[in-house]
């Protein structure tokens, strides 16, 4: 432990490197977070699959390179496309049936549907590890007389991971399909008296957050690596980002995002690596009790 | 309490039959356990989540610790606390006589002291956790039992990821050591099942479902929920506890993630067969285990490799075609069975 | 038209708010009920077609319907004609609301039939869904309970109630017409509607069913929750819109004794059945109406 | 002709998946090729054999339930291993206390074999041996360009499991025998797919030597990032690098990286069911697609089905313990290798291989006998 | 009983209360008026612990509670109803009675105490004097939107408080059922001595009941009195009654 924190000082590099991963990590995070939030907001559930979808994304980004030799880059808005369809036959098959259920029972229809969609990769694309590989090259510079490689694809991420930011917020203020979808996040039923179609509204939104999934799973493909039962760890780093932002807070989100990732390079370092969940979830706990206890000074409950 | 009483000899009657089903077929006795330790599961859940309305998703929590505590304790009465660490370091291959009094002796103590402590623990987290609502306690304790496996995986002291071998029940017939874990099982299902079905006819069960239906009407009645709601967890983190322990020993080899906190397969399960057989009913937990049990193991023998598209199919149409559960379906059914009496009123009825 | 407006405007003058009066008549839930269905009376559908003025504009066959396995509504009629208004009353959990969710296609319809006598034909509006009861049927549904989007401001209400037009402009244009006709809304259309009170709220959530134009105003208690000046205002505003812009409107009114002044037609409804049927003035006259259901 | 059925829980599903394919591969293609030969005669019948596969869902406590199953439900009476040193510990006392003799595959853990088993037996070397070799190689090199061996800095990051944390401890210790310094020791977690911030203290901390291991997915990961990062490391070394088949998947960038294996198609083993091991190598990617380097836990799985044929067919008898001793009397050479089991039932009659990448292929450089070609390794 | 001493309470920019300052009679029946948004149901808030306040003082029988939480205000005696009726709703009616006992002496063991016949009696005889003995079986969700009101009534009283806060409690119910209401309310005062202090639109309700008037305009206190006098008050009339 000391020697992890000593080191931060003897090779300050060391902390712009973290600092830089955190920012390309959070990024992917923050993506699939965005799009819990999405759901999580307008149509109230709580998706246990996002980070399965996430890791669906990553197989097509895969097959896509290692069956048809497409670059994966390039084939980012064809995952997208493709995870929005498949978003909006699940929404059709099961999510529907349980949105106006209560907590419980989204949780679990959608643990279900997890399960399903590992299975799914599992039996289609095998159970073995892959990575798609963007060949594109590297960007390199000099701090503290060290040298930080960046790869070019964890800028890519920044960067789409900002695109998308601002796709979703200029979408949602302007276009009449994102004003539904404002509509039905407040109040479903007067929205429906508006002739709102909700159940229409709801597709999409599940698509669209297919879709966000989608992307980040390519991101994840390209720069981690995929296997048919990874989901779990991207769910709950969306859920603990979301839940320490609040709901509808989109700044709040991504500087989660980047909190989480920068914390856990850190925590990494510091700790060791196997303390990576354990880091997660008590920051998490932290900020629900930190939250808890003001609220509490406002005689009110985290609700 | 006179349905309590009904209850109750059911149970038994449950409870005997399972006996002489595990004599007349022996092979199957490890899964009649199993299926016991899943009733344990659904029942300890399903005082929370739902008599309570606090849906857990880290229960399973206390069947870990309890496993590591039982563990411990078991190997500190052979080897002495001192030898805990050498033996954990040397996964196993320290070896002593044991003869079975002494194993049956330790395992009983260990798995009491699990469930003591257990409880402490839930008393502890309880007051954090316990303030959190909603998705947050849900997301909070599926954070709590990640957390917790995590530091125990790295522990060294307890064997960290490589796990911990324990000492094995010395018997010279095989099929012994099965029915002995048979048998506990059975009991602290039936112990259980007694305690909770008592201790929801009481003014304790009242709060809890005044907790769940609308807890800041509780509280706005004087009601201290806290109090409440930390007790239940307590209830239910000592059956897990015992549990825990008693599993910790039929498996011989624990290990953390896996074993003593495997929050994917038992911590959803637990839920998935409260909800199927009707939760917030004493008798849904039961019904529910005891048929996701039969399935599970049959989806598991004749689907190989396709059993976990079963069981995430299940879960869906559960969810969505059973929301209720059995035992919620049915007393809406046949809601005489349950004790909800429709009075139709003589007065109105000649009007 | 006109004489009727004043007819009508005198009438209003009679009842403030929530009105005064005794409170002696004490009858408990179960009698209210046994006595309603005491004294109802077999009405059939020509009773109701002769308070219609005219062809009926709305009209409900045998409806039957209610939520999931639950049936609510036995067997109800009803008729309204072009420019009328109709005031539906009742005790709790009679079935009020659940009439004019059925217009509006949120229950369970297990038979029956809804109409609307539209340029010149009829048209079943049975199973459209609430989308087409709005965009073609011309109905739109102001609900019982708070519906204005709280996190748009007030100008963002108004078009979301122009939702269906063919082009945001449009739903724009109306906006303004209805900011010209109603200067205490347009003081705030830049405000969030969470920060309007309770009245204005309700003004909001009236105003923007009236984006579309629609020709029938399906009213939910206009008057729950509000301060007795306000319930005033909402019933001036409700009298114009028929009076002046020529829409039907059917409502349901707790505040009883201001719904049955207000409206031409009058329905009592018990236990999901129509129990008396007749001119809104003459209810108000019946002296078992009164105790049972205007409090005395 | 009859039949006589193994039973084997496997891991079909979670995190093992990947090598509990691999071995269940090698079990099929061992398995249909005795039984194309017409079987195993035991005492002048022949029996076709047969698998019974479970899934344990990579879980020890589903492992030993499973085991309980096969035992006394299906009355299976030999066991094939399961996948993974922590299932094996799940399973080993099971089917020790009811008597039924397994073969092991797939258990590398030295601790299965200090713990008295009799039923247990192993076709596979320990896993204290994987990297031993490599910390020799590095020692000997060091001392050819005239450093000392104890000024060599060592990288570890394994994952936080049974299999792993025993190589851990035959890398201490060997480490520890020649005086390196061991300068970060990182536990990786179950679900790993980022070792940025490990390889960010490389980065910083410039060790010589950098040892990895944590199945297939610690392999594909740590060759991903070194590559991103550009990390010059003199040495580095890790395990399951066919399993993760990371050559195909990072290229020349694994160039130089020391693997080491249980078995290799290279070396010089031979039996009458396979021939050769460059012939099991090319019948097996034959059977089965997508295999580019045939792993070594397909190889050792196999030769565990050929042990169970060898030795059956000379108990002559199906009795338990006939068996078992004829298992403990096992002598024989298989592709796989020579196999003769302890005492303690671990396989003692074969070394393990390290094998280094060099342009883009496997090449066996030590122990010496099989090297095919000499380590690329400076020191700088 | 209770004394206001010029409390006030801000959400963001909107001034709930302004410096509000009222007192509740022991024994008597206190009505609370003014326009929507004035900042009525923010009083009740205000006593009952929802929300801190940001000044001024809240005492009940000379004790300060402005500083207490939620449960323990209502240990003391001190109890409401909410706007939006809140009752067990999958509980029975007498279920969600035996659980509205007084909380003031529950000590660790009562919590696993069994339903004594006493307790059933007394919520039986509640159930009664609220005309849902009847429905006593049924589940509280399925009571129609009146009886929900009366049932969260019977609770109140189940719980002998000492003083009842009482949010609109004929807001949406049937004129008729209102006189059986309010009769109810005379009673629980007359009969059990229990105080009230009632918010009200409706006139016909607070004229006919209470024995003082509070009327808040604009979070702040308009006129106070006896209620022909605020009947009749010019400022109540411009703000709120609306001209006769
Ligand atoms: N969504 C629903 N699901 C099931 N039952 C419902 C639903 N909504 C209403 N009900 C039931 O239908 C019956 C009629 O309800 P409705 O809302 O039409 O009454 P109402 O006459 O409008 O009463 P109120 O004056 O209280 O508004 C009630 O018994 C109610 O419990
Ligand atoms: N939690 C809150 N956050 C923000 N503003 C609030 C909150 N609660 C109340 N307000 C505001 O405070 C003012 C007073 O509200 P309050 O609910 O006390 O009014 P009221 O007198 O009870 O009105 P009504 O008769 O409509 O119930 C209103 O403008 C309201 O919008
Ligand atoms: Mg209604
Ligand atoms: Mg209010």
């Amino acid at each position: 432990m000391w020697q992890g924190i000593e080191m931060l000082f003897q090779h300050p590099s060391v902390n712009v490197k973290y600092i830089l991963d955190g920012l390309f990590f959070g990024s992917i995070f923050a993506l699939a977070a965005y799009g819990l939030a999405l759901v999580w907001g307008v149509m109230n559930l709580k998706n246990l699959a996002q980070g399965d979808l996430v890791i669906l994304g990553g197989y097509f980004t895969w097959y896509f390179q290692s069956a048809l030799g497409w670059n994966p880059i390039l084939t980012l808005p064809i995952v997208m496309f493709i995870m929005f369809f498949f978003g909006w036959a699940m929404y059709a098959l099961v999510v529907k049936w349980v949105i106006d259920k209560d907590l419980f029972t989204s949780l679990l229809a959608t643990f279900g549907l997890a399960l399903v969609i590992q299975q799914f990769i599992n039996l289609v694309f095998g159970p073995e590890t892959q990575t798609a590989v963007s060949e594109l090259g590297k960007i390199k510079f000099y701090l503290f007389g060290g040298r930080i490689v960046v790869p070019e694809i964890r800028v890519v991420g920044v960067l789409l991971c900002a695109a998308v930011a601002v796709a979703l917020i200029v979408f949602m203020k302007r276009s009449r399909t994102g004003q539904a979808i404002r509509a039905t996040a407040q109040d479903a039923r007067a929205a429906k008296v508006m002739g709102i179609n909700t159940d229409r509204v709801y597709a999409l939104t599940f698509s669209i957050n297919s879709a966000i999934c989608g992307a980040a799973g390519a991101l994840v493909a390209m720069m981690f690596l995929v296997q048919p039962f990874y989901g779990i760890t991207y769910s709950i780093r969306s859920f603990v980002i979301v839940t320490a932002a609040g709901l509808g807070n989109l700044p709040g989100v991504i500087t989660a995002a980047f909190g989480l990732g920068v914390l856990e390079g850190y925590a990494n370092n510091i700790l060791g690596a196997s303390y990576q969940q354990f880091i997660v979830v008590f920051a998490l706990v932290v900020v629900l009790v930190w939250r808890m206890i003001r609220l509490r000074k406002a005689r009110m409950v985290l609700e | 309490m006179s349905i309590y009483k009904r209850d109750l000899m059911i149970y038994v009657g449950i409870s005997i039959f399972s006996i002489v089903l595990a004599l007349v077929f022996p092979a199957y006795i490890t899964q009649i356990a199993v299926m016991f330790l899943m009733v344990i599961l659904a029942q300890t859940w399903d005082l929370q989540g739902g008599q309570m309305g606090y849906n857990s998703l880290g229960n399973i929590m206390f069947f870990g610790i309890g496993m590591y505590v039982s563990a411990i304790i078991q190997i500190a009465m052979l080897y002495g606390w001192g030898g805990v660490g050498e033996y954990t370091s040397a996964s196993g291959s320290i070896k002593v006589e044991i003869i079975k009094s002494n194993y049956l002796y330790g395992m009983f103590i260990g798995a009491f002291a699990a469930g003591i402590i257990c409880v402490l623990f839930a008393f502890v987290f309880g007051q954090i956790f316990l303030l959190f609502r909603g998705p947050y306690f849900a997301i909070g304790t599926l954070g709590m039992v990640l957390a917790v496996a995590e530091l125990v995986s790295s522990w060294e002291w307890v064997g960290a990821g490589g796990g911990l071998s324990l000492p094995v029940y010395p018997a010279e017939d095989p099929t012994e050591s099965g029915r002995l874990y048979f048998y506990c099982f059975l009991a602290i299902s039936a112990i259980c099942f007694a305690f909770i079905s008592w201790v929801v006819s009481t003014r304790f069960g009242l709060a809890l479902n005044a907790i769940r239906d609308d807890e800041a009407k509780a509280e706005a009645m004087g009601i201290r929920t806290l109090r409440y709601k930390v007790s239940s967890w307590m209830i239910s983190a000592f059956f897990l506890g015992l549990a825990g322990a008693i599993f910790g020993n039929m498996s011989n080899f624990i290990e953390p993630l896996e074993v003593a906190f495997p929050t994917i397969t038992f911590g959803v399960f637990m839920v998935v067969m409260a909800l199927l057989g009707g939760k917030g009913t004493v008798w849904g937990p039961v019904v529910g285990a005891v048929i996701f049990h039969i399935i599970k193991e049959t989806t598991w023998t004749y689907m190989l490799g396709y059993q976990w598209v079963a069981l995430g199919l299940l879960i869906i149409v559960i969810v969505i075609f059973f929301n209720q559960g059995i035992m919620g379906s049915l007393a809406e059914r046949y809601p005489h069975w349950f004790g909800i009496k429709i009075e139709e009123d003589a007065e109105e009825a000649t009007s | 038209m006109a004489t009727k407006k004043e007819a009508k405007s005198n009438a209003d003058k009679s009842t403030r708010g929530y009105h005064m009066g005794s409170v002696d008549t004490v009858i408990s839930v179960d009698d209210v009920n046994k006595q309603a269905q005491a004294i109802a009376q077999n009405v059939t559908v020509a009773d109701l077609d002769a308070l219609v003025d005219g062809d009926p504009f709305l009209k409900i066959d045998n409806l039957i319907a209610g939520y999931g396995k639950m049936e609510i509504l036995h067997d109800i009629s009803l008729r309204v004609g072009k420019g009328q208004s109709l005031c539906l009353i009742g005790p709790n959990g009679a079935g009020k609301s659940t009439i004019l969710h059925s217009i509006f296609g949120f229950t369970r319809i297990f038979s029956g039939a809804i109409t609307t006598h539209k340029d010149g034909g009829n048209q079943d509006i049975t199973a459209l869904s609430s989308n087409d009861k709005l965009k073609n049927a011309g109905i739109a549904y102001i609900l019982q309970d708070k519906s204005v989007f709280p996190g748009m401001t007030v100008e963002e209400n108004l078009w979301m109630g122009g939702f269906l037009m063919d082009k945001p402009a449009l739903a724009k244009q109306a906006a303004e017409r209805i900011f010209d006709k109603y200067p205490r809304l347009a003081a705030r259309r830049k405000h969030l509607a969470k920060v309007l009170s309770g009245g204005e709220r309700r003004l909001l959530e009236i105003s923007r069913a009236l984006v579309m134009d629609p020709d029938v105003l399906l009213v939910d208690e206009p008057s729950i929750g509000l301060e007795p000046r306000f319930i005033d205002m909402v019933f001036e505003i409700l009298d114009e819109l028929q009076n002046v812009d020529g829409k039907t409107i059917v409502m349901v009114e707790q505040n009883a004794k201001k719904g049955l002044e207000f409206a031409d037609i009058g329905y009592v409804l018990v236990s999901g059945e129509l129990a008396i049927a007749g001119k809104g003035d003459d209810l108000l006259k019946n002296d078992d109406v009164g105790r049972l259901f205007l409090g005395g | 002709q009859e039949t006589l059925t193994l039973g084997s829980a496997i891991s079909l599903t979670g995190k093992y998946a990947t090598n509990g394919v691999h071995a269940q591969n090698g079990y099929e293609i061992a398995k249909d090729l005795i039984n194309k030969g017409g079987g195993v005669d035991i005492g002048g019948t022949k029996y076709m054999l047969e698998i019974k596969y479970y899934d344990d869902e990579s879980t020890p406590a589903r492992g030993a339930q499973l085991a309980e199953r096969l035992i006394n439900q299906d009355g299976v009476e030999f066991m094939l291993g399961p996948y993974s040193s922590g299932l094996t510990k799940a399973i080993a006392p099971v089917t020790e206390k009811y008597g039924v003799p397994m073969i092991e595959a797939e258990g590398a853990s030295r601790s299965l074999f200090t713990q008295g088993y009799k039923y247990l037996f192993a076709v596979l070397s320990t896993s204290e041996q994987y990297l031993a070799s490599a910390i020799a190689l590095a020692a000997e090199k060091a001392e050819s360009e005239g450093k000392d061996p104890s000024t060599l800095k060592v990288a570890l990051a394994f994952e936080n499991d049974p299999f792993s944390l025993d190589v851990r401890a035959g890398v201490i210790d060997d480490a520890a025998k020649y005086g390196m310094q061991i300068i970060i020791d990182d536990k990786l977690p179950r679900d790993l797919s980022d070792m940025s911030a490990t390889l960010t203290k490389v980065e910083a901390l410039q060790p010589d030597m950098l040892i990895i291991s944590g199945h297939s997915k610690g392999a594909a990961t740590a060759a991903r990032q070194i590559a991103e990062l550009e990390l010059e490391i003199p040495m580095v070394a890790m395990t399951h690098c066919e399993a993760a088949k990371i050559i195909g998947k990072f290229g020349a960038s694994t160039n130089n990286y020391f693997c080491p294996t249980q078995w290799a198609e290279t070396l010089t083993y031979s039996d009458s069911l396979f021939g050769t091991a460059a012939e099991f190598d090319a019948l097996f990617k034959a059977t089965f697609d997508g295999y580019k380097n045939v792993p070594y836990q397909s190889a050792q799985a196999a030769a565990a089905v050929m042990v169970w044929a060898d030795a059956l067919s000379r108990a002559g008898s199906l009795d338990q313990d006939v068996v078992r001793d004829a298992i403990a009397a096992t002598e024989m050479e298989t592709f796989y290798g020579n196999i003769k089991f302890s005492e303690a039932g671990n396989n003692i009659a074969k070394p393990m291989v390290l094998r280094q990448i060099q342009n883009g292929e496997y090449a066996v450089v030590a122990p010496s006998k099989w090297a095919s070609a000499e380590p690329n390794l400076t020191f700088k | 009983m209770i004394v206001l001493k010029d409390v006030s309470k801000a959400f963001g920019g909107v001034q709930a209360n302004k410096k509000v300052s009222l007192e509740v009679e022991e024994g008597k029946i206190t009505g609370l008026i003014g326009p929507n948004g004035s900042g009525k149901t923010t009083v009740f808030n205000s006593i009952v612990g929802y929300h801190p306040i940001d000044e001024g003082s809240i005492q009940f029988r000379g004790q300060e509670i402005s500083e207490m939480p939620v449960q323990s205000i209502a240990r003391l005696g001190l109890l409401r109803t909410f706007q939006q009726t809140r009752i067990y709703s999958k509980m029975n009616c007498v279920e969600n009675m035996l659980i509205s006992t007084d909380n003031r002496n529950v000590s660790l063991w009562d919590m696993f105490g069994s339903r004594t016949s006493e307790i059933q009696d007394k919520a039986e005889h509640l159930l009664e004097f609220v005309g849902l003995y009847r429905k006593r079986t049924l589940k509280a969700g399925d009571l129609s939107f009146g009886q929900q009101k009366l049932l969260e009534f019977a609770m109140a009283l189940m719980n002998d408080p000492d003083i009842l806060l009482l949010d609109e409690p004929t807001a949406g119910i049937n004129p008729t059922l209102i006189n059986g209401l309010i009769d109810r309310l005379h009673r629980a005062n007359t009969e059990f001595g229990i105080t009230l202090f009632v918010i009200e639109h409706n006139m016909r309700v607070i004229m006919n009941m209470a024995d003082q008037i509070y009327c808040l305009s604009n979070g702040q206190m308009l006129a106070s009195g006896k209620p022909e006098d605020i009947q009749n008050d010019k400022r109540v009339i411009d703000a709120y009654l609306g001209g006769h």
